[in-house]
C-alpha cells in the first residue's frame, strides 16, 4: 500500500527573492531519490504539500511546468509558521514534497481553444506553469490565441518578471501587464487587472476559455467583466484555496458543499462553484 | 501552582531593586539551593509522544 | 414553576411588543429529560416555547458576548453575576440589556441523578421541591435539595444581583454554607497526591473544549490553545498538554469566575472542571475579600492595585 | 450461514484461547462509564452493556496517532527525511461492538479507502481487526438506528454477530475472518435456532420508537438547504465544542501536527472538529466558516446532505444517539434531520 502521507525527500537547489518587498521567494527543489521525479509527474494547475519536518506542511501551487525537467519550482508567500520557516532555509537543506495533488486546468477540454488568462499578485504560479506548458514547441500548436492579463501593485511585485518580458516579445502570446499606479520606466498598462481585462480581453465564444487566478477581490471584479465579454460560466475556470491538511480528501476541512477543494479541486468552473456554498 | 502539585518553594518571588546587588546574590543563591535540593520536576517534562499515545483511547 | 414561566412569557411579550428589545434569550424544553436548550425569541410566537425549571443550568451570559442587538435576557443569580462581569469587561453594554431576573433555588445535577439508576431515565418532573424520576421499572421521588448541582448546593447568591424585571419574590439566600471544603481537602494533600489527584481527574478528558466554550468568561478571539505562532500547547491527548490547558484556563478565570458550574455541566466526560477554578475563587475571596460579578461599579482585584494587597509571598 | 451456540460457562474459556492469537479489545467500565479498551490478562469484556460513552472508532482511528517520524540530527545520514512509522498490525478481536458502530466503520471506510488514495493507518488497523458484534435487544430512547439504514441486528461491518439468549449466546459467523475466530476460540457447537434470531430481531426493531425521516433529503438542492432560515435557530445554542464530533462513530476529520522532542520528531494526527473555528481558518485571517451558524450547518449538511449525495449510501449517521445524549445544550440531530427533510424552499 502506498502511503500518501510520506513526502518525497528533496533538496533545496536554488532560492530567489521573487518580489521587491521580499515577501515571496521562489524555491527550486531536486529530488534526492532516483525515480521520484517520474513518480511526481504533474500537470499545470496542480499543487503539492511542501513538508518541513518539525514545522508541518503547506499546500502550494506548482509553479514549474511539466515540460521543465530536473527540478520542481514553487513560489511561496511568507505568511504562517511553515512558510516563515521555509523563507529562512538555505540552499542544500533537506525537506519533503508530497504530491502532485488536486486536479489541473482541463487541458483535454482546452485543446484547440483560445485561452484568456487573468492573474493577479502572487497567484500567478500555476498560471506560469500553464503558460510555459502551452508555449512549449511541442504544445503550442494545440492551442489558439493566448492572451494574458497580469496585474500587480508595482512592477517589482510582478512574479517572474524576466520571463514576462521575454513572452512580451513573442508573437504567439499577447501579454498585457499592468500595475495599479503609474511608475517610472513602466511601458505597459496602468490600472486594475479587471479593467484592463475588459479593454484588451478577447470576446467570449465557444472556442475561448478564461482562466482566472488571483486574490478574492480581483476575482470578484473579474467575473462581471468576463460575463460582459461573453464568457459562459462553463468557460470561466477558477482555482480555489482553502485551509488544507491532508491534501488527499481525507481530513475533511476544505470542502465547499460536497466537493473537496484539495481533491475535487482546486480547479473548478464558475458553473460548478455556483452549485456550491461559497465557503472558500 | 502549589495547588496543582508543584512543591512549595519551587516558585519564589522577590522584589529587588537594581541597587540591591547583595540581596540579589543572596536570593539567587538561596533559590538555587532550594531548587537543587528539590531535584528536577519530572512532571513538567512532556514525555515523547510514542509513549503517551495509547493504542486504544 | 408555572408562575415563573408565565411571568417570563408575560415580561418577554411586553418587551418585544414595546420594542424595547430585538430579541429575548431564554430556555426552551429539550428533547431529553433534564435538558433544556438555550434559545432566542424574536416574536411572541417564539416566546411560547420558553420554559423555566431546575434544568436551566447553562449560563446564558455566554450568549451575550459581543452581540449588537438590544437583548432581553433571562438570568438567575449566577447568570446575572456573569452579566456584570461582561459589562465590566466591555463584552456588552448595560443599556443594550433588559435583564429578566429569576430568583433560583438551584439546578439539579443531571449526571448525578442518571448515575443513581441502572437503566435509562425516561421522564423527570418536579413539583414543590420534589423531583420525580421515571424509567423502565422504576418511579422514584427525590428531594430536590439532595440532587442539586454541587455549585448550587453551596451557592450564596441565588437572587440576581442586577435586573430590570423580577419574575418572583426574592428567595432566601443560603447561610452558613461551607463553600470550600473540597478545596481544603486538596490543600491538605502532599504535592505528589495533589499532582495525582489532578492527573486522575483529567484522565478521560477528550479536549472537546466544552468546558471552555460553555464558560461565559472564555470569549478570547483566539484561545491560547489555538495559537499557532507560537504554539503554546500541543494538540494531542498528551497528559501534559491537557493539564496545561485546564490550569491555564483556570488562571485566566481568576477573580472572574462566579462558580456557575457551566463547565461541569457541559463536560461530556463528567469531569469536575470546577476543581481547577475553585481554588482561585477561594483565594480571591480570602485574599481580597472578592466575589466576582456583584457590582458593575467595582473593578476586579486582578486589574487594580491597593497598597494593602497581600504580598507575603514576595521574599 | 452457520449459527454457533456459545454456552456462557464456556465464554471466558474461549476468550482465553483467543488471547494467544489476538489482542482482545472490548468495553470496560472505568469509574462510571464504559469505553473500549485493550483487555488485560484475564479481563473480560462487558458485552452486555448497552453502549460505550465514546464510540469504538478509536480502535481503528485513535484520537492521537503517530504517522511519520524524522530526525533533525544533521550528523545522521537520513536527517530531515520523513519516514513512515512501524505499526502493530497483529490481529485484534473487538468484542461487544454494537451494530450501529459497526455500520459506522463501513461509512468511514468510504473516506479512508478510496480508489485514488488509501489511508494505510486506518486500513491496516481495520483489516487487522475482527469485529464481534452484539445484537441490541434493549435499546435506549435515543437510539434511532432503524431509520438510518441500520438496525439492532444489522450485520454490516461485523464479522460475527452475537445474540444474547439467556444462558448462552448465539453467534452468527458473517465473514471468513469471523468464522476463523469462532473456531480458534473453540466455539463449535452448532445451533438450529436460526429462526429465533429472526424473531428476536423483529422484537428488537419494534422497540426502537425514535425515528428520523430522511427520504426527501436527496431530492433537495444543496443551496436551498444551505440557505434555509432555520439554521439561525438551530445553531443559536451551540457552544462550538467538539463533543458531538468526538463521540460520533462516523466523524473522521483530523488535523496533522508535528511535534519535536530534542532532535527527534514525529508527525501525528489528532481528531479535529468542524465545530472549531480553527478548522478552516486561513493564514490570512479569512475564515470561510466564520460563524457558529456556518459551522453547525456544515456538520449537519455534511452528515445528512453532502455525504448522502456524494456516496449514495444514505446519511452519515447510524442513529447511536451519542451526540444527542452528550451535547451540553441539547442540539438534537433528529430534530435537525426532520427540519431538513421537511424543508420546502419558498422560491
Amino acid at each position: 500500500m502506498i502511503n500518501p502521507y510520506v513526502p518525497y525527500p528533496v533538496r533545496i537547489d536554488d532560492i530567489q527573492i521573487a518580489t521587491e518587498d521580499k515577501s515571496l521567494k521562489t524555491f527550486k527543489f531536486v529530488f534526492l531519490n532516483e525515480g521520484d521525479e517520474e513518480k511526481f509527474a504533474y500537470k499545470a494547475g496542480q499543487f503539492a504539500e511542501l513538508s518541513i519536518p518539525g514545522k508541518g506542511e503547506i499546500p502550494i501551487g506548482i509553479a514549474s511546468s511539466p515540460v521543465e525537467k530536473g527540478f520542481v519550482m514553487f513560489t511561496v508567500f511568507k505568511a504562517g509558521v511553515v512558510t516563515s520557516h521555509l523563507h529562512n532555509m538555505k540552499v542544500g537543506d533537506i525537506m519533503g514534497i508530497r504530491g502532485p495533488l488536486g486536479n489541473w486546468y482541463p487541458w483535454d477540454i482546452l485543446e484547440g481553444k483560445n485561452i484568456f488568462i487573468i492573474g493577479g499578485g502572487f497567484a500567478f504560479t500555476t498560471l506560469r506553469s500553464s503558460i510555459v506548458y502551452m508555449l512549449d514547441p511541442a504544445n503550442r500548436d494545440k492551442f489558439g490565441t493566448i492572451d494574458v492579463v497580469y496585474g500587480a501593485r508595482t512592477p517589482g511585485m510582478l512574479l517572474y518578471k524576466d520571463e514576462l518580458i521575454e513572452w512580451g516579445k513573442r508573437d504567439d502570446i499577447n501579454m498585457h501587464l499592468t500595475i495599479d499606479r503609474e511608475a517610472p520606466d513602466w511601458d505597459y498598462h496602468v490600472g486594475m487587472g479587471p479593467n484592463i481585462a475588459e479593454k484588451v480581453g478577447p470576446k467570449g465564444d465557444e472556442k475561448t476559455f478564461a482562466i482566472a487566478c488571483g486574490p478574492p477581490i480581483m476575482i470578484k471584479f473579474t467575473l462581471p467583466v468576463l460575463e460582459k465579454l461573453g464568457y459562459s460560466n462553463d468557460q470561466i475556470i477558477l482555482s480555489l484555496e482553502n485551509r488544507m491538511k491532508c491534501g488527499i480528501g481525507m481530513c475533511g476541512r476544505c470542502n465547499i458543499g460536497k466537493e473537496l477543494v484539495c481533491k475535487d479541486g482546486p480547479v473548478f468552473t464558475l458553473a460548478e462553484i455556483n452549485q456550491t456554498p461559497r465557503e472558500y | 501552582m502549589e495547588h496543582m502539585g508543584v512543591e512549595p518553594d519551587r516558585i519564589q518571588f522577590s522584589w529587588i531593586s537594581s541597587a540591591e546587588s547583595t540581596k540579589f546574590v543572596n536570593v539567587v543563591n538561596e533559590v538555587t539551593k532550594t531548587i537543587k535540593a528539590l531535584g528536577p520536576n519530572k512532571n513538567f517534562v512532556k514525555r515523547p509522544v510514542e509513549e503517551t499515545v495509547s493504542k486504544v483511547a | 414553576m408555572l408562575e415563573y414561566i408565565n411571568k417570563i412569557k408575560e415580561i418577554s411579550t411586553k418587551l418585544l411588543e414595546e420594542k424595547k428589545v430585538d430579541m429575548i434569550v431564554g430556555f426552551r424544553k429539550g428533547s431529553l429529560p433534564m435538558m433544556n436548550e438555550p434559545c432566542f425569541a424574536k416574536n411572541t410566537e417564539d416566546i411560547q416555547s420558553f420554559v423555566w425549571d431546575s434544568n436551566c443550568g447553562i449560563n446564558l451570559a455566554n450568549y451575550l458576548t459581543n452581540r449588537k442587538e438590544k437583548i432581553g435576557i433571562v438570568a438567575k443569580g449566577c447568570d446575572s453575576r456573569n452579566i456584570v462581569t461582561h459589562i465590566i469587561e466591555n463584552k456588552i453594554n448595560r443599556d443594550q440589556l433588559t435583564i429578566i431576573g429569576v430568583p433560583c433555588k438551584g439546578m439539579i445535577d443531571r449526571k448525578m441523578i442518571s448515575d443513581m439508576f441502572d437503566s435509562e431515565i425516561t421522564e423527570v418532573t418536579e413539583n414543590n421541591g420534589k423531583i420525580t424520576v421515571k424509567g423502565n421499572g422504576f418511579d422514584k421521588t427525590l428531594e430536590k435539595t439532595e440532587v442539586l448541582q454541587e455549585n448550587c448546593a453551596i451557592c450564596i447568591h441565588r437572587n440576581p444581583v442586577i435586573y430590570d424585571e423580577l419574575v418572583a419574590k426574592e428567595v432566601e439566600e443560603q447561610k452558613d454554607v461551607d463553600r470550600y471544603e473540597d478545596v481544603r481537602n486538596i490543600e491538605a494533600m502532599s504535592p505528589e497526591d495533589k499532582w495525582k489527584t489532578f492527573d486522575d481527574l483529567l484522565k478521560t478528558c477528550i479536549r472537546c473544549y466544552a468546558c471552555r466554550n460553555a464558560c461565559p468568561l472564555c470569549y478570547c478571539p483566539t484561545c491560547f490553545v489555538d495559537e499557532a505562532k507560537p504554539q503554546w500547547v500541543g494538540k494531542s491527548q498528551d497528559p501534559t498538554d491537557t493539564r496545561t490547558f485546564h490550569f491555564l484556563r483556570a488562571f485566566h478565570c481568576a477573580g472572574r469566575c462566579t462558580d456557575c458550574g457551566a463547565c461541569v455541566r457541559a463536560c461530556p466526560m463528567g469531569i469536575n472542571v470546577r476543581a481547577f477554578t475553585k481554588k482561585l475563587e477561594k483565594d480571591c475571596f480570602e485574599l481580597f475579600n472578592w466575589e466576582a460579578g456583584l457590582s458593575i461599579e467595582e473593578r476586579p482585584p486582578l486589574d487594580t492595585f491597593k497598597p494593602g494587597d497581600p504580598d507575603e509571598f514576595i521574599k | 450461514m452457520k449459527v454457533i451456540k456459545i454456552d456462557k460457562t464456556k465464554w471466558a474459556e474461549g476468550l482465553n484461547k483467543l488471547r494467544s492469537d489476538y489482542q482482545l479489545i472490548g468495553p470496560v467500565k472505568k469509574d462510571k462509564y464504559h469505553d473500549f479498551q485493550m483487555l488485560g490478562k484475564d479481563q473480560l469484556p462487558d458485552v452486555e452493556l448497552l453502549n460505550t460513552r465514546m464510540s469504538p472508532k478509536s480502535v481503528v482511528f485513535p484520537q492521537s496517532e503517530v504517522m511519520l517520524e524524522y530526525s533533525l540530527d544533521e550528523t545522521k545520514e537520513d536527517h530531515h527525511i520523513i519516514k513512515e512509522v512501524e505499526k502493530d498490525a497483529s490481529p485484534r478481536a473487538v468484542f461487544g461492538i454494537r451494530p450501529c458502530d459497526a455500520k459506522a466503520l463501513m461509512l468511514v471506510k468510504l473516506n479512508f479507502d478510496t480508489s485514488d488514495y488509501k489511508d494505510p493507518y486506518w486500513i491496516k488497523a481495520f483489516e487487522a481487526s475482527t469485529f464481534i458484534g452484539m445484537a441490541c435487544d434493549d435499546p435506549a430512547s435515543t437510539c434511532f438506528c432503524t431509520s438510518t439504514g441500520c438496525g439492532p441486528y444489522n450485520e454490516e461491518g461485523l464479522d460475527v454477530l452475537m445474540i444474547d439468549v439467556g444462558d448462552h449466546y448465539l453467534a452468527k459467523g458473517i465473514t471468513e475472518k469471523g468464522e476463523k475466530l469462532l473456531k480458534t476460540a473453540g466455539w463449535e457447537d452448532t445451533s438450529d435456532d436460526a429462526s429465533l434470531i429472526e424473531s428476536k430481531k423483529g422484537e428488537a426493531e419494534a422497540k426502537i420508537t425514535s425515528k428520523v425521516a430522511t427520504e426527501n433529503l436527496k431530492d433537495k438542492a444543496i443551496l436551498d438547504l444551505y440557505e434555509a432560515p432555520f439554521w439561525e435557530d438551530t445553531a443559536f445554542s451551540c457552544l462550538n465544542c467538539g463533543t458531538c464530533t468526538y463521540v460520533c462513530p462516523t466523524c473522521w476529520c483530523f488535523d496533522i501536527q508535528d511535534e519535536t522532542h530534542g532532535k527527534k520528531g514525529i508527525r501525528m494526527r489528532n481528531w479535529d472538529s468542524c465545530m472549531f473555528p480553527l478548522f478552516t481558518l486561513h493564514t490570512t485571517g479569512h475564515n470561510p466558516r466564520e460563524t457558529q451558524i456556518h459551522r453547525v450547518r456544515q456538520r449537519f449538511m455534511h452528515k445528512l446532505k453532502y455525504f448522502t449525495d456524494k456516496y449514495e449510501k444514505g446519511i452519515m449517521c447510524v442513529g447511536c444517539g451519542r451526540c444527542v445524549r452528550l451535547c451540553p445544550v441539547n442540539i438534537d440531530i433528529r430534530t435537525v434531520c426532520d427540519k431538513m427533510n421537511n424543508y420546502a424552499a419558498s422560491s
